[in-house]
């Protein structure tokens, strides 16, 4: 399951759906808003989406994860707009039989996202400025 | 034949607009419509080595062609998680 | 904080505890009871304790993986006595600034928890059988 | 000396009680406790290969000297988590 929304992640429940008398490990990402980063201090963070190709693109790499690993469950939910400091931007859950594969899932699918999923971020400071984040620049660039 | 580009954040913010139309021959490719995008916009010059382009919200490399029909977007670097 | 209880582990309190602003990443892993293992479907586990050990040996484990990977908070639960299936009886929470040291830090956790705390699972079967889980049998024995 | 060792899980089963008592030398061993374990209790022999000894809750080698007011226990296969 993927979805993008504009409104709190509800863990709780991401983890009630994922926890199955199948699985015996889960493991939950989620990735928050900090504070400061490199000494300077956000506000807030804002998230916008190509929402058409973002869905297509979490979906594929759902199927992709499974196809890598046994998964018994996979949530994937990303927050859009504006994120206050210390909730979550992103949360990833999966299930499996055993614990090395949840792992190993969930951090292949939150690296995977941080670079293929398009999803941007700008970060409000404390200086009224705003600024977009680029931690990724791409190699393999259209010439 | 007239292209529409969707635009996103650093681009959209360059361009002062969430798309841009520009007019490229009908059996342009990517390469080109991105040096139409420049040619209209200077400005978004300085992204264009770390971005990427899709058609149809799938990534492409620049040696592909574009329709009409198409649907276009310049992705500027991601940043979600 | 580490802990060990006899009541179901109370997993959003532990991740509202780890996530913080000056945390970017929180990684939660939850090791659940699996109905069906080689065919044969579980009821219920039970876990008993040398709880004095166990604490201790706990505490030197946060302390450890402190030691290993920069950590904002790291919070350990397990569970002791009866656990029903899809009931979580270990529960490990890690929140750091970079989300690898998190993945890591869970990772080694549960691995090393599993080795090393003095902590064992009876099965309680669907045929009414019980029986010791003996998942990894020591190599470096006393002769 | 007489030292009383704690059993848990399976090794509590075998003992029929949570802790045996047995009698040793005052210079004895963590190995020559075990022996003196399963001497008193010879269906133990089987899960000794693969437990371990703590003493005052650590874990030690069978080469470490018991004492009197030490706290010792036999830890069979953990299985925790």
């Amino acid at each position: 399951m993927i979805e993008l929304t504009k409104r709190p992640i509800e863990v709780a429940d991401l983890l009630a759906r994922a926890t199955r008398p199948e699985s015996g490990a889960v493991v939950l990402f989620l990735g928050t808003t900090r504070e400061f980063t490199n000494g300077r201090r956000t506000v807030a963070l804002e998230y916008e989406a190509y929402e058409k190709m973002a869905e297509k693109k979490l979906i594929e790499l759902e199927i992709e994860t499974r196809r890598r690993w046994p998964l018994v469950e996979c949530l994937v939910v990303h927050r859009l707009g504006r994120v206050p400091i210390a909730e979550a931007s992103v949360a990833i859950v999966v299930s499996t039989t055993h614990r090395t594969d949840a792992f190993a899932a969930g951090q292949w699918l939150i690296d995977t996202i941080k670079c293929d999923v398009p999803i941007w971020k700008q970060e409000y400071l404390s200086d009224g400025t705003t600024e977009w984040i680029h931690p990724n620049p791409i190699e393999g660039k259209i010439s | 034949m007239k292209i529409c580009v969707k635009l996103f954040a650093v681009a959209r913010e360059l361009a002062g607009d969430s798309e841009i139309i520009v007019e490229v021959h009908d059996h342009a490719t990517i390469a080109e419509l991105q040096r139409a995008v420049v040619a209209a916009c200077p400005r978004m010059d300085r992204i264009m080595p770390h971005s990427r382009w899709s058609l149809d919200a799938d990534f492409v490399t620049s040696d592909v062609y574009v329709h009409e029909t198409s649907e276009l977007a310049l992705i500027p670097p991601v940043s979600g998680g």
